[in-house]
């Protein structure tokens, strides 16, 4: 929560006041992103799942900033809830009606994606645990848009332009697909 | 926890143990792999160019052949000189003895200088004292792994050349003879390829420097031996024995296999630096000198026993020998009765070491070989009574002769079983010879229906015939009667007039050997009678054969007749001391890798009653047929087959007794019924029963079995349990989802989930793993 | 703050996400559910960015963003073009790669 | 020259086919002629380059890599591109680059259906390369990577070119094969992390392993997933089952690779990595690893005597050959993994031979039934004796080659390595020797049934029946003439491998196990093996 222990004046790192706003912090928005992650993929209304995901999309950037990463932090409300969520918007309302409102889930296709999923998460969280059990987050200082900016256009300067590509390919590919003829 | 003697070599000329070889000699020794280098190249010129050639190959094969006679011809004469005249140095083998679990003790005993040496086991001697009778090694490197020189090489004595002489000279009859014999056959060329091959691999046995040489030789005159039984192999039959020879030989390789693995790790123990030898000669000299424990002696020495007993026909592994007959007539002299059936007992004679610690020849009064020797000289006597087939008497009748000699070296009589191998090649190659003749003239081997009268038509087949069973069934002064008292005396057994000497008293064999000697005499007597005498029973025509059949069996009689000359007994007063025991001078090593035997000295007692059993033996078969049914045959005018009371029909108790009250002659019931009835009636036909029915069906049904096995592991295991445990697994795992294919239902999902799922089970192990 | 309590929450989202596009039969959800997968990615980029003190996490972050806009793009353009084939958006429906 | 050869001698042999392939690429489908000639420019190039490296090839320190390459490669996880030959590896690469050319000679002008050569030659050498790769490859990850590129062309080899069943045989083979490199590379994955090593580079993993040190589980783990990984790929008993179906649908030319090379890339994983990087592992696995070798020989055998169809037959005796090759190698001693190589190569010449001649019969008379063969001799001569020859190769037979496989691995097992239990190994030496007279039993009857007596009617007065063709006697003759000069000079190979052999084996395993001391043990760092046989000593005392 750089910024605001920036604007309250604080040393992040040596402050315990901070370390335990910060968690609570933490600990809201993860039950929040949870719920909706879980309604997200749960709920029969599409267009619901949609809303639930803005929320989990919102959280994720809230996390960013709490991790000290602002301008991910904030690239994540530009364009996954400004452009991502209101392409998939779009998305739903052209193919209204394929499915309805609801679909009918096959208990049995469930079934097998929550025993996959659980043991997935079981496995992650184990050697999550397993490993990282004791590390703690000792960042300095948040990191500056400047900084990123730099690393960018210096030391990840090809995959950047790889992505230009991508993204224009991407584009050109979205409509030859979509197009009508 | 063995710990042995302590022998190092630090400097050779001092110490280490004295093999008895020496790798000087005359040029003509230590090149002995020129004889069999010959004929292998003229196996290679014959099978490439043989069909091109003015007579298709068989020149080449002669001529090969023949040059490699005039070789070991005049290697024997070498070998005698070098015997008595040569006065080299010999090497030494430098032992190291191991604690088990001690420390590798001798390695900071020896400088570099005898590391080199060492590596192969042996060390070459300084100026050590010289022996006089010393076999010539010359070995290279045949390949090398771990750092053992794996060497193949020469080891030239009297027995490799007496070997030598004798396959070469046989061989070259037999090639003789097949000009005429198989002339026209489709595979003439083939044919002559492999007796070239057969020749060339039977030299390089006999010249074996080592075990695994030995081993090479002995597959690959077994394989010329399986190409040539089945040389007609469009008939199933002859294939089968070819097969049958052929399996039944690798049952007994398995015992070479083994045997020489126990010995080469061995002798390895003992040795510094290596853990491994093959040499022979190190092989008998670390045997001899009781360096080895007596059990793996006795495990090695028993193994090899059993491919003693596949290769030389022994009781119980003989079954192939009478069916191997199915081959060339002049091929079964070669090989079925002169040269690769005696590979056996060539190698107990080239292993006699092994053999005399392993089964503790010289002081127990029985023992595995021997025991062997003697049950199959005596099955294969009885068993030559009942056969039609002429081959296959000669076959059982080789058999039996091949168990006198195994009989021989086991009761320790290595020179007299030596001998007797060199006589015995020449009269039973004359014999096979001889019934090929006669085979070829009348288109048959069936003496009962085929033959009979044959001695007017066929004089010189005749009186070969004569010759060779005499000699074989043991009549003085033929060859036969020389090397069978030797094998008699050696047995120790004779107790008479002071006795014999020997390696122990082997009463029992002496028993053996001498019912054997009679029993051979009447079957050959037999034998002659069906195909020479009575009325001719075949058809057609029947001419003398060419002289390209009667000249080999006219030299092969020669010999047959005066090879018993060559080891007159020691103590023969009719003739001077020079010309007695040449043979065992000559061919008996007297050097480190050759066990201390005792030799029996003969017994003019011994000689007399066994020449007076060979008679009456025989007489008692003469009485029978030449008086009693050459008369019932005249008296009924029919010919022999239509007998009544033929010699197939058997006695059962109660005939004979109503016939002792019937017949007047109670001698006649004695050699009639009783003697050569009981022996050729139920007697023999319960042996031959039992041949036939219990060993070899035991066979037959051991191959049934294992392909019954097969069958089940392959039906049953295989394809049921294995196979369907694969299968089964990946049903079991559709079924959760319906069925297999449902796996690849093309649905996105299910793949993604499977790829989801794998990945989790596979990071899940790597996590467990780490 | 400790590394594991953001990386165990990118653990729960990217389960709850794969398990939406094993579950769901609706293409659209598909798609949003791999944008939860790759926002979980994400949380854990930067969440070792933050651990490590170094920027290259975030910058991945970023890049694993516009290539999830340029997914979302072509992902969206393919169901309305199975939409308009088919009337009908079910996965479960589509299995012309059966074997 | 020389420095090109020894810088760049190793990539571009393995990548020649590469370039063959892009060259094929270019090339319109419907010139077949070309794409033959072209394929087999490559393959024979190929070769030209093996002659080059063995020139170059210092035969006097066949225990060293030479040629060697060593680049970095994936930074991120260490793995580097490292390359060389050594005496173990170069048997098998010129083996591979014999193999090749002459399968495709062979197919020259009978491509199995559905012709396609163009896609066929590619595929073959795409399979050269991988081949080629793994047995010069010294990093593991590049060793795994050349291993999978073989799977494929096989795969669809079978899939598309194969028998009747080929669905099931080539499915049934992939699936095996990948279950085995999963569990394969998962292992490789732990081995880097827990030795601790700079690299995937296996002279790193093992200096790593012999300084850090590996729990006993772990490693006994690692080993097992190798160990499952190479044994299905070998394939030992219980994993064999894939083997003669895929074998029975192959085309005659993927038979004849899938026989004489890839079979070898599951035991030279063995030798080249499990053993070397793992001893103390090997050690506690060995007298398994002997134990299903036995069974294989037996099993094998008794397989065999139950087939009815040609192939198939021919295809169970490999489980029985490779039976012997996995003896020699559970012996850890340099004798029996000597022996072992030979025994590769031999068998990759005998068997290959053998299934060249299966698949020329086929052609013949459509049928691989042996109730209904017989009489080759008498309509192909040549022919069937080539066949009576592989027969007897095959069997053991003394003067050809696969004697010294199978003798010299008996013979390894009377006294196998450090820390073994020698009992043990000796039941299996004689219950081997019992595989040689059962191995007769089922060849013999093979060419009894196959090759003597009369031709049968229906076959009788069948034209198409015709004696060794030209292409047939070209590609044959170059593994008949080495099957005999092996066989009668075994140090050609015995020569190079032995002193690589002796350089992979650890040195705790070359010592002889009765002559150790605890002292030394200790000295040479190898104390648990010398526990390992103080285990054993009650068995030893035995002897």
């Amino acid at each position: 929560m750089s910024v605001y222990a920036e604007m309250v004046g604080l040393d992040p790192l040596t402050s315990g006041e901070v370390v335990v706003a910060q968690n609570i912090a933490f600990g809201l928005i993860a039950v929040i992103m949870l719920f909706s992650a879980l309604r997200m993929v749960t709920t029969r209304n599409v267009v619901h799942a949609a809303l639930y995901l803005v929320i989990v999309l919102a959280g994720s950037a809230a996390i960013f900033i709490l991790l000290g990463a602002e301008f991910v932090g904030v690239t994540q409300v530009l364009v996954y809830i400004g452009a991502i969520v209101v392409l998939f918007l779009f998305g739903i309302m052209l193919t209204r009606g394929a499915l309805g409102v609801d679909e009918e889930e096959k208990g049995e296709q469930r079934l097998m994606s929550c025993l996959v999923a659980g043991l997935l998460a079981i496995v992650t969280a184990g050697a999550l645990i397993n490993t990282f059990s004791d590390a703690e987050l000792t960042r300095s200082s948040p990191s500056t848009t400047a900084t990123v900016g730099d690393s960018i256009f210096s030391q990840f300067i090809i995959p950047f332009e790889a992505i230009s590509v991508l993204l224009l390919a991407a584009l050109i590919g979205a409509i030859v697909v979509a197009r009508k003829d | 926890m063995v710990t042995e003697l302590f022998i190092f070599a630090e400097s050779a000329s001092q110490s280490g143990l004295p093999l008895g070889i020496t790798s000087g000699g005359a040029w003509l020794l230590r090149n002995a792999w020129l004889i069999p280098l010959l004929p292998a190249l003229s196996f290679l010129g014959i099978l490439f160019f043989g069909k091109r050639m003015p007579r298709k190959g068989a020149e080449l094969g002669i001529a090969a052949v023949g040059i490699a006679f005039v070789l070991a011809v005049l290697t024997g004469l070498a070998w005698l000189d070098h015997r008595d005249n040569y006065h080299g140095e010999e090497t030494h083998l430098a032992v190291a003895a191991v604690e088990h679990h001690g420390e590798i003790s001798h390695d900071e005993h020896h400088d570099d200088s005898h590391d080199e040496h060492a590596a192969s086991g042996h060390s070459e001697s300084g100026h050590h004292a010289t022996h006089s009778s010393l076999a010539v090694s010359n070995t290279v490197t045949w390949f090398q792994t771990n750092g053992v020189d794996i060497s193949v090489g020469v080891l030239v004595d009297g027995l490799s050349v007496m070997m030598l002489f004798v396959v070469t000279l046989v061989s070259l009859l037999v090639h003789i003879y097949s000009t005429d014999y198989v002339g026209g056959d489709r595979r003439y060329t083939h044919y002559f390829a492999f007796l070239s091959l057969f020749s060339a691999s039977m030299l390089t046995l006999v010249i074996s420097e080592n075990t695994l040489q030995l081993l090479v030789a002995w597959e690959l005159v077994g394989v010329c031996s399986f190409a040539l039984i089945g040389h007609w192999w469009e008939e199933k039959p002859n294939s089968d024995a070819a097969l049958k020879a052929f399996l039944t030989n690798r049952v007994g390789d398995m015992g070479l296999l083994v045997g020489v693995t126990i010995l080469f790790f061995s002798v390895g123990s003992v040795l510094p630096d290596t853990f491994g030898s093959f040499s022979i000669a190190a092989t008998n000299a670390v045997a001899n000198n009781g360096l080895l424990s007596h059990t793996a002696l006795l495990v090695a020495a028993t193994c090899l026993m059993a491919a003693v007993m596949s290769k030389s026909g022994q009781f119980f592994l003989h079954t192939w020998l009478p069916d191997a007959m199915a081959g060339p007539t002049p091929v079964s002299a070669l090989i079925h009765a002169a040269t690769m059936v005696v590979a056996g007992v060539f190698m107990i004679a080239r292993l006699y070491g092994v053999f005399f610690e392993g089964l503790s020849i010289g002081g127990s009064s029985i023992n595995l070989m021997a025991l062997v020797g003697g049950i199959t000289t005596l099955v294969g006597a009885s068993l030559a009574f009942v056969q039609r087939d002429i081959k296959k008497v000669l076959a059982y009748s080789t058999i039996s002769q091949l168990g006198y000699m195994v009989l021989a070296l086991g009761v320790g009589a290595w020179t007299a079983a030596v001998f007797h191998l060199f006589t015995h090649a020449f009269f039973k190659a004359c014999l096979f010879l001889g019934s090929g003749s006669v085979a070829h003239a009348v288109h048959s081997f069936d003496m009962k229906s085929d033959m009979g009268g044959m001695r007017k038509a066929m004089p010189h087949t005749y009186r070969t015939f004569i010759i060779g069973s005499i000699a074989l069934a043991g009549l003085p002064p033929l060859a036969g009667f020389w090397s069978k008292d030797e094998i008699l005396a050696g047995t120790g057994g004779w107790g008479l007039f002071g006795g014999t000497g020997g390696n122990g008293s082997y009463t029992l064999m002496l028993v053996m050997g001498m019912i054997t000697a009679a029993l051979t005499a009447a079957y050959m007597t037999r034998c002659v009678y069906l195909t020479f005498f009575g009325e001719f029973r075949g058809h057609g025509d029947v001419h003398e054969s060419g002289p390209r059949i009667v000249a080999p069996l006219w030299i092969l009689a020669g010999l047959a007749i005066v090879a018993g000359l060559f080891n007159l007994p020691k103590g023969f007063q009719l003739v001077p001391d020079s010309f007695q025991e040449r043979f065992g001078h000559y061919v008996e090593p007297v050097a480190g890798y050759f066990p201390t035997i005792s030799h029996a000295t003969p017994s003019w007692s011994l000689a007399i009653i066994s020449t007076l059993v060979v008679i009456g033996g025989a007489s008692a078969a003469w009485w029978y047929y030449f008086v009693k049914v050459e008369a019932a045959s005249k008296a009924s005018g029919k010919s022999l087959t239509e007998l009544p009371n033929g010699p197939t029909t058997t006695y059962p108790l109660a005939k004979i007794i109503h016939n002792i009250l019937d017949k007047k002659y109670y001698l006649d019931h004695l050699y009639t019924g009783i003697i050569a009835g009981g022996t050729k009636g139920p007697l023999a036909r319960m042996a031959y029963r039992f041949n036939q029915q219990v060993i070899d069906g035991t066979v037959d049904r051991v191959g049934e079995t294992a392909v019954k096995s097969g069958q089940f592991v392959y039906d049953k295991i295989d394809q049921l349990v294995v196979d369907g445990a694969v299968n089964t697994s990946g049903r079991l795992s559709s079924e959760a989802g319906g069925e297999l294919r449902k796996i690849q239902s093309g649905k996105v999902q299910s793949y993604a989930a499977i790829l989801f799922a794998a990945a989790t089970v596979l990071a899940g192990i790597l996590i467990v793993i780490v | 703050m400790y590394l594991n309590q953001f990386l165990l929450l990118s653990a729960a989202l990217f389960a709850i996400g794969v398990y939406g596009v094993l579950a769901r039969r609706n293409g659209v959800l598909v798609l949003m559910s791999i944008e939860l997968i790759l926002n979980a990615v994400n949380i854990n980029l930067v969440s070792f960015a933050a651990f490590q003190d170094s920027i290259s996490g975030e910058v991945f972050a970023l890049f694993v963003i516009a290539v999830a806009a340029a997914e979302v793009g072509v992902g969206l353009a393919m169901i309305l073009l199975l939409y308009r084939n088919r009337r009908n958006i079910d996965l479960t429906e589509i299995d012309l790669m059966k074997g | 020259m020389e420095n090109f050869i020894n810088d760049w001698g190793l990539t571009v042999t393995t990548f020649l086919p590469m370039v063959g392939v892009a060259v094929m690429l270019l090339i319109p489908k419907a010139q077949e002629e070309l794409h033959k000639k072209a394929a087999l420019a490559t393959s024979l190039l190929v070769a030209v380059m093996g002659i080059l490296i063995l020139t170059q090839f210092d035969f006097d320190a066949t225990g060293q890599l030479q040629f060697a390459v060593d680049h970095i490669w994936i930074d991120v996880i260490n793995s580097h591109y490292a390359m060389g030959l050594d005496g173990m590896s170069l048997p098998l690469v010129l083996l591979t680059m014999l193999v090749v050319p002459l399968c495709i000679i062979y197919s020259w002008n009978h491509f199995p259906e559905p012709q396609n050569p163009k896609a066929f030659l590619i595929l073959i050498l795409v399979l050269e390369t991988g081949m080629i790769g793994t047995f010069m490859a010294q990093d593991l990850v590049l060793f795994f990577v050349f291993f999978e590129v073989v799977l494929l062309p096989m795969f669809f080899m079978i899939a598309v070119w194969g028998g009747d069943d080929r669905r099931y045989a080539s499915l049934k083979f992939f699936l095996y094969t990948l279950f085995g490199s999963a569990l394969m590379l998962v292992s490789f994955l732990a081995l880097y992390f827990l030795s601790g090593s700079e690299s995937f580079v296996l002279s790193d993993l093992i200096a790593a392993v012999s300084s850090n040190g590996i729990s006993r589980t772990a490693g006994l783990w690692i080993f097992a997933g190798m160990f499952l990984g190479f044994g299905i790929k070998v394939p030992m008993f219980p994993f064999h089952t894939w083997l003669p179906d895929a074998h029975t649908q192959a085309p005659t030319v993927g038979s004849v690779i899938l026989a004489a090379v890839l079979l070898k890339l599951g035991t030279y994983g063995f030798i080249r990595i499990a053993i070397p990087v793992l001893p103390e592992a090997a050690v506690e696995w060995a007298p398994w690893i002997g134990l299903l070798a036995v069974i294989g020989i037996i099993y094998g055998a008794l397989g065999c005597l139950a087939q009815t169809d040609m192939k198939r037959l021919i295809a169970f005796s490999s489980v029985a050959h490779m039976g012997f090759v996995m003896l020699g190698i559970s012996t850890l001693t340099d004798f029996g993994i000597n022996a072992a190589i030979m025994g590769m190569v031999a068998h990759g010449l005998i068997t290959g031979m053998l299934f060249f001649i299966a698949g020329s019969v086929k052609e013949r008379y459509h049928t691989l039934d042996i109730n209904r063969l017989g009489g080759l001799l008498i309509q192909a001569p040549r022919m069937g004796w080539i066949f009576g020859l592989c027969v007897m190769a095959s069997l053991g037979l003394p003067g050809l080659a696969g004697f010294w496989g199978e003798f010299p691995a008996i013979l390894s097992a009377y006294n196998p390595g450090n820390g073994l239990p020698v009992t043990t190994f000796r039941v299996f030496m004689v219950i081997s020797a019992l595989g040689t007279v059962l191995a007769a039993g089922y060849l013999l009857w093979l060419l009894q049934r196959a090759a003597f007596g009369t031709p049968k009617d229906e076959f009788a007065e069948d034209p198409s029946i015709t004696d060794v063709t030209k292409h047939e006697w070209i590609s044959w003759a170059p593994f008949l003439a080495l099957i005999v000069a092996i066989g009668i000079y075994p140090n050609l190979i015995f020569r190079v491998t032995d002193g690589a052999v002796d350089a992979s084996l650890n040195d705790c395993l070359q010592v002889n196990a009765s002559e150790l001391t605890a002292e030394q043990a200790e000295a040479l760092g190898c104390a648990s093996i010398y526990n390992l046989h103080e285990d054993h000593e009650d068995h030893a005392a035995g002897e």
